[in-house]
């Protein structure tokens, strides 16, 4: 499935846009999204950190995806 | 509790917000405001860019203010947050919050700014004479 | 750090104090605001009545301040207070703080309130249906 | 000597005016003065506490009064 991937912040800059698009299998989780996006965009890994929101929550790493789901990148926060 | 949670691109009302937590009921109110600050680590900031996940970052902060509403016996609680373009001095954040008793305004209000400042999904540039830099983002 | 100290029998204004502390080498501000509650123990309140030893009032806020300043890396703080006969929902006193990080606006405007609280002569008469109470005189 | 002791708050209640007079021995010392105002006005000992001012700061019970300090009787505060 084609999953889109919203991006702020300094992820917008690694991206070069507002979201990407990524391949993945049907029954994949969070886990294998961040494995997807670190291969194409490596300085992914040089974040502090970063989260996966799945419909507008923080998602763990096992939780799964699927292709109506809304996907955020959330690099490390800093409102306030 | 009554909870009001706002974001905005406009400059942010102080009194507005304070007038909104006060109440007969209320005996203390804490208000904590962030704003922009001239230098960071010796280097002068031109200015700040706010940006923001919307719907989450509204989401995480009702979360966090029903947070607070069970961990203190708070009455009212405001938060609003800026995004866009700031200068040096304007306020980024407002958060108000009334209780019967001080200590749980001054606490829940504490709790709101050091919870947001770490879950709530907004992202700060501060641009320098050289470039910009998201805050946060690298160790 | 800048200090401001005032005693008046006039409506606090919230907002010239959060102006007066804000500064462009500030990150956060923190206010507190102290309320007339309508009632006390389950008694409605009808109204208070602020008395003050003015001279040594302003003094003590004078010594507190300069502790807070000792503790915490204060920008600027202003205490202003009201004396005279408020109604419920009015002011009696506004603490306001600008420091470079948070904390310390936090802190020190907490130590402020909790120390004046303690120290600076001012007492307050609850006025009942049924008669005043000094606030605190009797064990 | 005589000196006049400011009042406020239940302490004014107490002595029904603003101010009090006592006469003190001219080596006197808040702990004495305490003694002299608490004898005249007992309710004076019914108070959760009250401290002595002289010239605008807490004074301790040892301290020594003039007779052109200015004293205060101190009772609970309550501000803010």
């Amino acid at each position: 499935m084609k999953i889109n991937i919203l991006a702020f912040g300094i992820a917008k800059d690694i991206f070069g846009g507002p979201s990407v698009s990524v391949e993945l299998g049907n029954d994949a989780n969070v886990s294998n999204l961040k494995y997807a996006l670190e291969k194409e965009y490596p300085k992914l890994k040089q974040l502090a950190s970063y989260m996966i929101a799945v419909n507008n929550e923080y998602a763990l790493p096992g939780d799964g995806i699927h292709s109506n789901d809304e996907i955020a990148i959330i690099p490390p926060v800093s409102g306030g | 509790m009554q909870t009001q949670i706002k974001i905005s691109n406009q400059p942010l009302d102080i009194q507005t917000c304070i007038d909104w937590v006060m109440s007969p009921e209320s005996g203390g109110i804490d208000v904590f405001i962030g704003t922009v600050r001239n230098t960071t680590k010796g280097k002068a900031v031109l200015r700040l860019e706010f940006e923001t996940y919307e719907k989450m970052a509204v989401t995480e902060m009702d979360k966090i203010a029903a947070q607070a509403g069970e961990k203190w016996p708070v009455q009212k609680l405001i938060v609003h947050h800026r995004t866009g373009i700031l200068k040096v001095g304007e306020a980024a954040v407002v958060i108000a919050v009334s209780a019967v008793h001080r200590a749980a305004a001054f606490e829940a209000c504490r709790y709101m700014i050091d919870t947001l400042k770490q879950t709530v999904p907004i992202w700060k540039k501060e641009v320098f004479e050289d470039g910009g830099v998201w805050v946060a983002a690298h160790p």
